[in-house]
């Protein structure tokens, strides 16, 4: 187990009560503004005595309330970064990033310059905190604890105040530390298609109780769960491996439903990705489509239809042995005599497939496929 | 009511005395004690006193324009004493024998440039040539008292102060007392700042107080 | 400047200075402990710093002298151990301007202690820096603003105490007779304005000299956090 | 003219050098974290003094630095919800909430009420600021914002912290305070969905310059633009006019190029509103689809193809008098013969038109076509 | 207690908490212009803030003598306009503690408003707070424990104060009999060391009391920030 949490903890007018056991990987923390994301984050991080409960990150008991066992935070090796980025406002951003260094063993130049290079914080180092704007404080807070080298990574909403274009840069990074260092990370994010990349792992959380918690594939490809991520949100998460690049940018990926033609990927053939298809980008077809600008046509059969509270009707695919979502209307759905058992087509658009919503898959690496 | 400004070296006499008036006229006595030197730059600054009395002539000088004409007169008298620790040994007034008894501490007196104790002191020092000797071995405090308890603590093994101080401090004894020629004439001059019938009789009551002044070691002049 | 008044600035300067110096390490300590520290007795403590404020100057030398005089077992102590005499020493002239300005000290570094943000501090801890470390790389930096402001005060009360210092070690010319000694006695001479005139203008130059270095290194601090 | 900006400004390391003007309505600021964004808020709001410029809200004139006229903050009547939300520590929620109304009439119970339903604050009145969460932080600064009555609202990246769903309330909100208080409103953001849905007018800043300045309609659907938004982020903006609210939760609205099905907006029939279509959400086909479950189709003329980095073109359509933006694959454009000047029609998911991204159009609020 | 202890007692107290309660907005004028302002003669005002510690108390009380004194322009204007009388009065005595206490307030209120964050005042007058009312409900609210701190500081001082007060309003018993001149008085009797004793004793119950409050005051207004 790589990361054990149960805690009970109670504030005036919050309870939080929560358990979970999350494997090795990203674990994502999901939830609602003040379901109690930062105070689980906080507990694990030691920042947070609560009243009972306990932490385990990689097989080390860092908190034992039933036996009195509570490890200090500064003995924790957590690399955290908060919500409000806390830099140390009397250094200056060089001196931010290398606080952590002390016990990562000695400074890694080559490591200094490729983290502040992929943050884009290079030219910042001798400046002070106070004159950074939001974006660029919170970049080098993502620095600071990564340089620190931890032993688990705590990341709470790390990229909310950053544009698309610095996000896309970081995710990879992060993508990597995951597969190469093998860290653990709980990552609190309101994205999901940042959750959906990284995450092997998702925790739902609701008013301080786990609402749902499984495997990153299952929880964000269950209709049930879609309305505690909102309609947007809804999407399934294939298993793909890489068949071969293309000279036009492409790389082709065979899943157990079809083959998928995606923007070239920069990982070796050969490998397990892992390809979340949102549900509302999704058109279905009961004859097989022609003449369309989409490459991706998935064949499958309609496991279930869920009507929601609007005019959508989130369907549920088998398509292979893995599972398809798609968010159709009321109308559509009629027009197509869409019924379970029905037999469609799933057209998905090359580039809806997001790069952000691709990771390489921890679990297949793990298992030694690449 | 009387208001009575003293040298804070009057403190305890002066208390007993005004005591004594209350009981015997019914006016009230508040007696405002601290150095001289103070007490006369308030005299000078308009201060409600009624009686002052001075541990020394030239502060009674300095206020001499706030007087009453012809109430000053010279109160008391007191002599000079060297002391030292209750079971401290004799010592010839020679500056090696008083040198040898410094190895161990100073020689406590009264700022000598400054409090009348002090420059009294100094000198009977000088004019026993024992200034300049011992001149370096003298710890100086911002008032007799100070000196004096010095002295009972044991910290310093010598100490001039007034002959009036050294007989209520039992952890003191007396090595020797001063020939009054050796320094200029220590007195204690009084004065009415008011000229109210109160005041006269406060001196008057001051003046036939001589057995309380005795009492506490004082001279009482004529 | 004539010689002897060259003498007493000397001293005093050199008294002040080492008032200061020895007390804010201690200073910062007690800061620390009525700030953070949660102890029975604290309040005791936060107590014993403020009386030398509460007493009258003199009945504070008169304690000091109860306690580190030579012939008492502490002064005793402290000379056959450490060759450290403070009776009737420039020394003990410190040590009773050091204790009549620690509780100014204290209160400006506790001040500063307790506006810093406890959220930076767990940053820090978060990143392995150990209690101690915390305190020496975050909250003593930060608290630096209020360190000098407590120093300063310091040495402008050590500059000027007088109670106490003639109470405990006397007016030694040349060992304890710092400027307020020299200033008391020229105010105890009929006449004596026109010396006291010249020495409080010195006192008044010193002080407003350390003022001025203090508020400069203060704006420094302040500046460097700003941004250069 | 609502707001004219013009400004020059020297941080060591960094030079604002823009000048731009916006109508009526909400002004969008987009741009890269440290382009400046934040420093052009803050001369508008006088917490910067900048070294020369002139800024104009509504005809009043805030600063000018050569006529050396410079409203003081207070007098500037601007509401301003900063990137780091900053509550006053000491008051608890209900005070800080209630901090701007001295200058903004007596207090109004109602519009308290209304604000901080909306927000989800309404159970946090007597909490301390401290105590708070990120996202309740921020909806509290906001709440504080609006509740002052300001002649011009200035927000920072004033959703960043919050979910999905968070985010669906508070937009409406907003949406209506531009239309029915006329309130000028400068919105600083990442998030194209909300720019696209609010803003009149979009101002694309880079390295402290304005790099593109115009109609939020004509900024959003340039391919010119899109390096600029990220990829993902391009999309066209169309007007449309509510014709119909059909029985099954959708409307049918009127554009120039036909006719579109959206989830059910709860505007009045008539109304015209703002519609975004992403471009990647846009599927094209040469000949007419059938059987789809997208339902909205529109025929149009390719304007123009422009080949980016990757493996993807972005096709322009003309589409009766408005324009359409296609990300589709190059393999996509060849398979179907696209040049300039051919025929197809693009495929709209209903769905895919995101609720956030239909706004009403405030220009036409003002042509008084509502 | 003996009556006449009771009524050192009483008008000490008396005298500590008027020069508190009337230097204490004084005190956040000043340190306001110091920590804030920038104006010709700041560094002057500082200084002179800072003499009364820096001068020998007695200087000090001297100095108030020839300012205050009845004969004095000002002592006579003071008297004539408002009929009010400081020289060797309670009300002198409370000037003269009120000056002594003056730096060490300022002092720990300057510090207090110097670690308020200018971007919560920048927050207030966004939201239409003119200059004096950010000051007024944020600035002085948020340095509301330097003002405390300073409080009590000034209290304590003022309780212990003795140099400038005898100096200037000398030692009148029941007019201007403190607390520390009583002590002063009962140390110039032979014996008289245990009523010294009582009278110092009675001195830290007051400010021990003083401090406890001072203290409980800190941590409610403390506490309301972190969250009832
Ligand atoms: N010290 C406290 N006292 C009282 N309530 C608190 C305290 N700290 C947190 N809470 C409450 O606990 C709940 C959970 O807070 P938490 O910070 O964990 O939320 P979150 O999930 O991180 O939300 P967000 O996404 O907005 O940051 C919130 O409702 C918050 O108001
Ligand atoms: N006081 C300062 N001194 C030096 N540089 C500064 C100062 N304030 C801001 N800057 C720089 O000016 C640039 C613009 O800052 P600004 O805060 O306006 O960025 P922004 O567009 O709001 O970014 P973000 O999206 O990250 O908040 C940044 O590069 C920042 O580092
Ligand atoms: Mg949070
Ligand atoms: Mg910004």
């Amino acid at each position: 187990m790589s990361l054990s949490v149960r805690l009970t903890h109670r504030f005036p007018g919050f309870v939080l009560d929560t358990a979970f056991e999350a494997p090795d990987g990203v674990t994502a923390l999901f939830g609602k503004s003040g379901s109690g994301k930062t105070t689980v984050v906080n507990a694990v991080a030691g920042l947070l005595n609560p009243d009972a409960g306990a932490v385990t990150v990689n097989g080390r008991t860092l908190l034992d309330t039933e036996n009195r066992l509570n490890v200090p935070t500064p003995k924790r090796r957590v690399g955290y970064v908060f919500q409000d980025a806390r830099l140390f406002p009397h250094m200056n951003v060089a001196r931010n990033l290398g606080y952590g260094r002390w016990w990562g063993g000695p400074p890694d130049q080559a490591e200094m310059t490729r983290v502040t290079q992929m943050l884009g914080i290079d030219h910042l180092l001798h400046r002070a905190p106070l004159t950074l704007s939001g974006g660029e404080t919170q970049r080098v807070a993502i620095g600071r604890a990564l340089l620190a080298r931890p032993d688990v990574l705590l990341l709470d909403e790390p990229l909310a105040a950053l544009d698309a274009t610095r996000k896309a840069e970081i995710l990879p990074y992060l993508e990597r530390l995951r597969s190469d260092a093998k860290l653990p990370i709980l990552y609190v994010s309101h994205a999901v298609a940042e959750v959906a990349r990284l995450a092997t792992t998702v925790i739902v959380l609701e008013d301080g109780k786990v609402v749902r918690t499984g495997a990153a594939t299952d929880v964000l490809s269950d209709p049930a769960t879609v309305s505690k991520l909102g309609v947007r949100e809804a999407g399934a998460v294939l298993q793909a491996r890489v068949l071969h690049h293309h000279d036009d940018g492409l790389s082709e990926l065979q899943t157990s439903a079809g083959r998928l033609f995606l923007p070239r990927v920069q990982v070796e053939i050969g490998t397990t990705l892992r390809v979340r298809i949102p549900a509302q980008d999704v058109i279905l077809s009961r004859a097989r489509p022609k003449g369309l600008s989409a490459l991706n046509i998935l064949p499958g059969t309609v496991t279930s239809l869920r009507q929601g509270d609007g005019p959508g009707v989130l369907v549920q695919l088998a398509s292979g042995t893995d599972q398809v979502l798609a968010r159709v209307t009321r109308r559509s759905a009629q027009a197509l005599d869409l019924v379970e058992g029905a037999a469609c087509f799933a057209v998905v658009k090359t580039v809806s497939v997001a790069r952000a919503d691709i990771g390489s898959d921890h679990a297949a690496d793990q298992r030694g496929d690449v | 009511r009387v208001t009575v400004f003293a040298a804070s070296s009057l403190t305890s006499v002066l208390t007993e005395i005004a005591e004594d008036f209350e009981a015997r006229t019914g006016h009230d006595v508040t007696l405002s004690v601290a150095g001289s030197a103070t007490l006369a730059r308030q005299i000078l600054s308009g201060a409600p006193a009624d009686i002052f009395l001075s541990a020394n002539p030239d502060w009674m000088d300095a206020v001499s324009a706030e007087i009453v004409p012809g109430t000053r007169n010279d109160l008391l008298g007191n002599q000079l004493v060297l002391i030292a620790p209750a079971r401290a040994e004799p010592v010839t007034l020679t500056a090696a024998a008083l040198g040898d008894r410094l190895r161990n501490g100073p020689l406590a007196m009264a700022l000598v440039d400054a409090v009348p104790a002090g420059t009294y002191g100094k000198a009977a020092l000088r004019h026993l040539g024992l200034w300049e000797p011992l001149a370096a071995q003298v710890a100086q405090t911002d008032n007799v008292r100070a000196a004096l308890a010095l002295v009972a603590l044991g910290e310093a093994p010598l100490g001039i102060v007034y002959a009036t101080d050294a007989l209520v401090e039992p952890r003191v004894r007396v090595l020797a007392t001063f020939d009054p020629a050796s320094h200029p004439p220590i007195r204690y001059p009084v004065a009415a700042l008011t000229d109210r019938s109160v005041s006269r009789a406060f001196l008057a009551h001051l003046a036939a107080a001589r057995a309380v002044f005795k009492q506490h070691g004082f001279e009482v002049l004529p | 400047m004539t010689p002897l008044e060259w003498e007493v600035v000397s001293l005093s300067l050199k008294v002040s200075l080492w008032a200061t110096a020895l007390s804010l390490p201690f200073g910062i300590l007690v800061a620390l402990m009525l700030a953070r520290g949660q102890f029975p007795g604290k309040q005791l403590l936060n107590g014993i710093v403020h009386l030398p404020l509460i007493l009258p100057p003199v009945v504070t030398g008169y304690l000091l002298l109860l306690t580190f005089g030579r012939r008492t077992p502490v002064g005793a102590w402290l000379e056959e151990t450490f060759g450290l005499v403070l009776a009737f020493r420039w020394t003990g002239a410190a040590l009773a301007a050091a204790i009549m300005a620690f509780p100014l000290m204290v209160r400006a570094i506790r001040l500063a202690i307790e506006a810093v943000d406890p959220r930076i501090e767990d940053a820090a801890a978060t990143l392995g820096a150990s209690r101690l470390m915390v305190f020496a790389t975050i909250t003593l930096p930060l608290t630096l603003p209020g360190i000098i402001a407590g120093a300063i005060l310091g040495f402008a009360k050590a500059m000027g105490e007088f109670g106490a210092t003639i109470t405990f070690v006397s007016n030694i010319p040349g060992e304890t007779q710092t400027l307020p000694s020299a200033i008391y006695t020229a105010l105890q001479v009929p006449g004596g304005e026109a010396s006291v005139l010249r020495l409080v203008i010195l006192s008044i130059i010193l002080a407003m000299g350390a003022l001025l270095v203090s508020e400069w290194l203060a704006r420094r601090v302040g500046r460097r956090m700003r941004g250069s």
